[in-house]
């Protein structure tokens, strides 16, 4: 016998889709199937089932060689380690509940620690840039039902957000966008010919490296100014026609991706979509939204916001919170060397982070949290392995919209393995004696 | 739990018509009872030559959710030298107009203030402002979900079906553990997703082809079926814009011949939200100028409307509201940073830092409008002071505030501080008033006022046996002669503030956390298949999240939950 | 017979749906070395490389050097352009320059492409202990 | 004037943090009360005297204090944050946040200086003689008040972003910048005797950049309208000016368009 479970809220990227039907044993132990949700989706709900999967801690020996260890040797090892460091830096959270990072704030305080997530090496420039300007933005049900006009600048949802256009984008047929896709006109700016540009009625194959000039080309066509005849690789007359179509609709949306944040100019980059998109409010409404990655980065920037004031990259060693990106931000701190222990979960830098900063890493005490096998695990010191949050355990989490949702618990995680709130919370109780505040 | 008897302080309680007379408080088990029934074992704390409240009650500010958050989260300039460490009993704390969580509890309880309501909560984002709310600690809270633009009381109110949006009203409220039914900017915050707006309570709304009139009416018609604690709770169309009193004033008509129904001693059928906002005379901000006698003549008159004032603090702060077209409308005047959220179905918000300089004088005349409106106030059971936090300053500023209403002389100062002083004294009437507040007015204005409003006089407001022991003890002796910084300094770090019985503040600081509570409103109606059948259809076709996980608001998220019942079943 | 011609490339990276599945399937794997030890080349660039699709090259920048495997891309042209799908592959050779933001340059670094047909692929976890220098 | 030596012992394992080296907080302090100060390592708490010999008092006010630092200060940070009036000299290089926030006074760094240089300067001179990181004289972020006074010459380069929503006062460099110059500047000018890359003037309102050597890629917001001849310094050239962010909202004066300058010796 099995039961379908209903509503459940997948766990991989900002889209945070939760339509998805999951079949599971009577008992709850195991996963049989799961509806709905994309290949990606899919593959990590049936991944969390399989049998080679690590379900105790391990510590990384002289020799190199990984030795099993219980969760409260586990727990010592990392209160210690936080005890001990005068810069800890405690990475990651993007990819668990938000109930997990509040522990986890409660432990970078009392430790003196620097706290950042994954939006350090994907939207962090996004966060610069709405601190510049701000951001005119909505959800994504009002895309549904209003838009006209769908830019995706720099980001392939094709392939990073495989439910989007299904979902919110281009497909459905919302209120008053009754024709579906047809009620819209899609824009793709991309250096690639992507699957997504292959789904545009117009797509600009910007040079890449020269969005911001790109973008400061539409609102210099936007004021009706001179413009020199070829901008970024795109002709001018290309480029007002691009921005008249943008105009004529009314509502827009400019979605935008890795493509801009991680490009030369960065911030800047999205700084000039953002100051399109308020430009084209004179003339229509115009939204912005950035395509985020990890299930639940915008919950880490949530939360870290109403406890500390900012979303990333906080810098808490002096007993009070600052922040500022270039300073802060893990990358820097690795690079420059500022820190002297590593705190990863839910997230994997060893993977994600230029090799210069990895090689740090290496160098210093470093505990992994992550229930999967990483590059990150595989050059910490210590690898936690906890179960899946979304899966095994529920909690909430924010979409790319900012919208909040309520994980849901689909099966038990394996005998006697423990949540990273569990974790956590034994961690902050171990640091409070420690610290002598218990 | 432990007892306490407050004794020789010069009691302000409205509740009971004490007007400084010295008396003694007693409280038990997180209730006042009386003193002659405390025990030998209560703790005694002398507050000879102090004067002693309950605790304030905040009816109106921006405090939780994701418009608050974004406004942090896009200001780290607004934390910049800002922060307070950690100590024994509170976690760091920063941030000014827009301060982190935990700031936010510390400082009202250090003021005095026990309970706040969160102004404005979208409901998709329920579950955001009561995890906000979750970790401000200290006071009790609430949260208004917004309803003035919503889909489906502009189609029920469309065919005037007052029962089946009173079933929608109490679904939701239920769903996100709302406690009042408020409207900003009624049926311009839906015009905003097509850029456009409402500008008076006639101008259509696009497509739902109804007018904000006939959404305000029948939002009120179906708060008085339901017999909710608070009345509506509205910020009217046309705010911010010079000429927009007599919008105000439409408004306002608008609840002539409705009477409050409900069992919870209230009497207003609307409250009016920072009328300052909505006072202005002129045409252009050239001869712009002060309509609060106008607005306060009909006010003073309707004894079924109450209102907060909205005071102006002089500040640089960060304004936030869910009328997204006016905050479109103020960067394209101030050029500051620009932050929108269009909210399917529900609502919008927008955000732009603003500084209220004391050498623009329209920021003086706005000043000035907050102020008289409430020395115009004749009933001060039905003003409230209010900042709009952080719209026209930070709660923080509250002392400064009542500095301000109850001296004359630190008005005048302000006046002559003014860079452009003549004309703010020719578009107002500020110069010529002299009335000067009083603690009971005070108490009235902060206290037993907003708790007769919000319904909940039972609770709190005051120092009658019975009601929850939230208790202030200023460090200001009303028998003697006082510098105007005194009032400022005394209401801006009470000596000890009792929340629910447990001393939280001693001597200006925060010694304990408390138990805080969220207060929400959970009204009973008749079964309506109807009105199911249309959510279920809404959440298939146009919401973006399922139905079952739009009503999953778990207890992790509301650990403390206060309900106040409602049978509307009748 | 291979050529050894080597040619200048501008690499960028980013996400693909195989490098999703693959992450989630298991990096110690070796489904995510093939989702990810790759580079996509326009085919006019894979003809000036004088390779055939699926050799093995070594691509190197001013930062680092790895093995991955050539590929016919399947979202161009985008001839001069190489794309490495986010990963340790690609992270071994980007531009870690963050311009005071935070961000390093996951996108625009000049690279170097050769043959190296002899020259193995390392998987996910292995590549980055070895140039860790951890075991 | 007064001056306090202050040389570098004992190197810290990560980095300091020395907003209190600052003539406004040596002020009135013996070489002993100066060693008492704090300085911040990480999240432990130490003094200047555990890191740096001190010798020398400081004197009664800030405006007649003046501190030499000396040793390797590479890894110590707000040298001279907030400094009002006085002289520092540091003799090598140090790192970020060197005269942050500074509204008066002088600070020298023979060597270089890392990210965030004069952040929010109001006033006060600020030298590099080497070259100078990102963000120099840039607003903190968030802030929309950038550098609105004083004057900045850094004799070798400087990095990305310099003059980020300046408002006013003078950065002067010697050398090339990299990319991104006086981004949403409402005022102030920015003179580059060598080599720009790109990205100039984005999103500028107003405000003056004058480049000496190359522009690798120009703003499309920037439009050519003749050339002019200019004096910098004393010394006559001719430039070719461009006027722009065209892109950008603009501002009135006297009713008349207002738009930044970019001048490019030809």
């Amino acid at each position: 016998m099995t039961k379908t479970m209903t509503d459940v809220v997948c766990p991989f990227c900002g889209t945070l889709c939760d339509d998805l039907e999951v079949v599971v044993s009577d008992d709850g132990k195991q996963l049989k199937e799961v509806y709905n949700a994309c290949v990606i989706g899919t593959e990590k709900f049936l991944h969390s089932q399989t049998k080679d999967r690590i379900t105790r801690p391990r510590l990384k020996q002289p020799d190199g060689s990984w030795k099993e260890v219980s969760y409260d040797e586990a727990v010592e090892y990392t209160a210690q380690m936080l005890a001990n460091a005068k810069k800890p830096l405690m990475y990651g959270w993007s990819s668990t509940n938000c109930e997990a990072q509040s522990v986890g704030h409660e432990i970078a305080e009392m430790a003196g620690a620097c706290v950042d997530n994954t939006a350090a090496v994907c939207h962090g420039p996004t966060v610069i840039a709405l601190q510049d300007i701000g951001l005119p933005s909505c959800t994504l049900g009002e895309i549904k039902n209003r838009a006209d006009r769908i830019l995706f600048w720099g980001c392939n949802p094709a392939h990073a957000h495989p439910r989007h256009m299904s979902r919110y984008s281009i497909y459905p047929r919302g209120f008053f966008t009754g024709k579906g896709q047809k009620s819209r006109k899609m824009i793709v700016v991309d250096p690639r010919v992507t699957d997504t540009a292959k789904l545009a009625d117009v797509h600009l194959q910007v040079e890449q490296g020269r969005d911001y000039e790109l973008l400061n080309a539409f609102r210099v066509a936007l004021n009706n100014e001179w413009l020199p005849d070829v901008v970024a690789g795109i002709p001018a007359a290309k480029i007002r026609e691009a921005a008249d179509l943008c105009k004529n609709g009314r509502f827009g949306i400019i979605f935008f991706g890795m493509g801009v944040t991680q490009t030369l100019s960065k911030n800047h980059n999205i700084d000039e979509a953002i100051a399109l998109t308020k430009h084209l409010n004179e003339f229509t409404k115009f939204s912005i939204m950035p395509m985020r990655g990890h299930y639940n980065v915008t919950g880490s920037g949530e939360v870290l916001g109403w406890q500390f004031g900012f979303p990333y990259s906080v810098d808490l060693t002096r007993g009070f919170a600052r922040y500022n990106p270039g300073d802060t931000s893990s990358i820097d701190l690795l690079a420059r060397g500022e820190v002297d222990a590593m705190f990863t979960i839910a997230s994997d830098p060893g993977a994600h982070f230029p090799i210069s900063c990895v090689k740090h890493i290496a160098k210093i005490p470093s505990v992994c949290i992550d229930p999967h096998q990483t590059p990150t695990s595989g050059v910490s010191k210590l690898h936690v392995p906890v179960a899946f949050v979304g899966v095994e355990v529920g909690g909430n989490a924010y979409r790319m919209d900012n919208v909040p949702i309520d994980m849901r618990k689909v099966v038990d995680p394996p005998a006697g393995m423990l949540t990273d709130e569990e974790f956590l919370t034994k961690v902050r109780d171990r640091l409070k004696q420690l610290k002598g505040k218990a | 739990m432990s007892e306490y008897i407050i004794k020789n302080g010069h009691v302000f309680d409205p509740t009971q018509g004490i007007k400084g007379d010295k008396a003694d408080i007693a409280i038990k088990d997180g209730k006042i009872i009386k003193d002659s029934e405390v025990s030998s074992k209560a703790k005694v704390i002398d507050a000879k030559g102090k004067t002693v409240m309950a605790g304030a009650i905040e009816i109106h500010a921006h405090i939780a959710g994701p418009k608050v958050n974004l406004g942090r989260i896009y200001r780290p300039e607004d934390k910049l030298f800002t922060y307070q460490s950690t100590t024994a009993n509170t976690r760091m704390a920063g941030g000014f107009s827009i301060p982190t969580t935990f700031k936010t509890g510390y400082e009202y309880a250090k003021m005095g203030y026990t309970t706040a309501m969160e102004a404005a909560m979208p409901p998709l984002f329920s579950r955001h402002v009561h995890e906000e709310m979750r970790d401000t600690p200290i006071i009790d809270e609430g949260a208004y979900p917004v309803f003035g633009n919503n889909w489906f009381v502009m189609e029920y109110l469309k065919n005037k079906e007052i029962e089946n949006t009173a079933a929608y009203c109490a679904w939701l409220l239920r769903a996100t553990k709302g406690f009042a039914i408020k409207l900003v900017n009624p049926g311009g915050t839906e015009a905003w997703g097509w850029g456009l707006n409402c500008l008076s309570v006639d101008d259509p709304v696009p497509y739902f082809d109804i007018t904000p009139a006939e959404i305000i009416k029948g939002l009120i018609e179906a708060n008085e079926y339901l017999g909710l604690p608070h009345s509506i709770h509205i910020h009217p169309n046309n705010l911010g814009n010079p000429g927009n009193y007599t919008t105000t004033l439409d408004t306002l008509k608008l609840s002539a011949g409705y009477k409050a129904k409900n069992k919870f001693g209230r009497e207003q059928v609307m409250h009016l939200t920072h009328t300052q906002f909505h006072s202005y005379g002129g045409d252009t901000w050239a001869n712009f100028e002060s309509k609060a006698k106008e607005i306060m003549d009909f006010v003073n008159k309707a004894k079924n409307v109450t209102i907060d004032t909205g005071n102006v603090t002089l500040d640089e702060t960060t304004t936030m509201t869910a009328d997204g077209p006016f905050e479109h409308h103020l960067t394209e005047l101030n050029h500051l940073k620009w932050a929108n959220v269009d909210v399917e179905l529900e609502t919008a918000a927008g955000i732009v830092p603003y500084i209220y300089s004391p050498s623009i004088s329209v920021c003086g005349i706005q000043w000035a409008i907050g102020l008289e409106l409430a020395l115009m106030a004749k009933d001060p059971m039905r003003c409230f002071i209010t900042t709009d936090h952080p719209n026209a300053g930070p709660f923080t500023r509250y002392p400064r505030v009542i500095k301000w209403l109850m001296s004359n002389k630190a008005r005048q100062d302000q006046i002559k501080a003014f860079k452009n002083s003549d004309k703010v004294v020719s578009a107002t009437n500020i110069a010529g008033m002299d009335r000067e507040l009083s603690l009971y007015d005070i108490a009235q204005m902060t206290r037993a006022g907003p708790a007769k409003s919000l319904g909940i006089p039972s609770m709190f407001g005051g120092l009658k046996p019975g009601m929850d022991a939230d208790v202030v003890v200023y460090d200001f002796n009303p028998d003697k002669p006082s510098a105007p910084d005194q009032i400022e300094a005394a209401f801006s770090r009470a000596a000890h503030v009792f929340k629910s019985g447990i001393e939280v503040v001693t001597n200006g600081e925060v010694v304990n956390n408390g138990h805080k509570r969220t207060l929400w409103v959970n009204a009973k109606t008749k079964e309506n298949p109807q009105v199911m059948r249309d959510v279920q259809e809404k959440f298939i076709k146009y919401y973006s999240v399922t139905q079952a996980n739009y009503e999953a608001l778990g207890h992790h998220i509301v650990p403390n939950p206060y309900a106040i019942e409602v049978d509307a079943t009748q | 017979m291979f050529s050894v011609a080597t040619i200048n490339l501008n690499l960028i990276s980013g996400r693909t749906i195989q490098q999703g599945v693959a992450i989630e399937s298991g990096k110690e794997k070796p489904s995510y070395r093939t989702a990810c030890g790759i580079i996509e080349l326009d085919p006019s660039d894979l003809k000036k490389l004088g390779a055939w699709k699926n050799t093995n090259v070594r691509v190197t920048s001013d930062y680092g050097s790895v093995v991955v495997k050539a590929i016919e891309t399947t979202q161009g042209p985008h001839p001069g352009l190489g794309f490495i799908p986010m990963g340790p592959w690609a992270n071994a050779i980007v531009n870690p320059n963050t311009y005071s933001t935070g961000m390093p340059t996951f996108k625009g670094t000049p690279v170097k492409v050769e043959v190296a047909i002899k020259e193995p692929i390392l998987l996910g976890i292995e590549l980055v202990q070895k140039l860790c220098e951890v075991k | 004037m007064e001056t306090v030596t202050i040389t570098m012992k004992n190197p810290p394992a990560l980095y300091l943090e020395a907003d209190n080296i600052c003539p406004d907080k040596f002020a009135g302090k013996t070489a002993l009360q100066i060693a008492d100060l704090h300085v911040f390592e990480g999240n432990t708490t130490s003094t200047i005297g555990k890191y740096f010999d001190v010798s020398g008092n400081a004197g009664a006010s800030a405006a007649d204090t003046k501190i030499v630092v000396k040793g390797d200060v590479k890894k110590v940070k707000y040298i001279g944050m907030k400094m009002s009036a006085g002289e520092i000299g540091v003799e090598g290089s140090t790192d970020l946040y060197a005269g942050a926030w500074m509204t008066g006074g002088k600070l020298t760094v023979k060597g270089n200086v890392e990210a965030f240089a004069a952040t929010g300067m109001k006033g006060g001179e600020l030298v590099i003689e080497g070259n100078a990181g990102n963000y120099l004289g840039a607003a903190y972020r968030g802030d929309w008040r950038g550098m609105s006074g004083g004057k900045i010459l850094v004799k070798g380069n400087a990095g990305s972003d310099v003059g980020m929503y300046m408002l006013g006062g003078e950065i002067t460099i010697n050398g090339n910048v990299d990319v991104h110059v006086m981004t949403h500047a409402e005022g102030g000018k920015v003179i580059i005797k060598g080599n720009a890359k790109s990205k100039l003037g984005g999103q500028l309102v107003d405000g003056t950049i004058i480049v000496y050597g190359t522009i690798d890629v120009m703003m499309p917001g920037y439009k050519p309208i003749g050339t002019v001849e200019l004096e910098v310094d004393g010394a006559k050239s001719k430039f070719a000016h461009f006027i722009g962010d065209t892109g950008e909202r603009k501002k009135k004066r006297k009713g008349q368009i207002v738009y930044g300058n970019l001048y490019k010796k030809v």
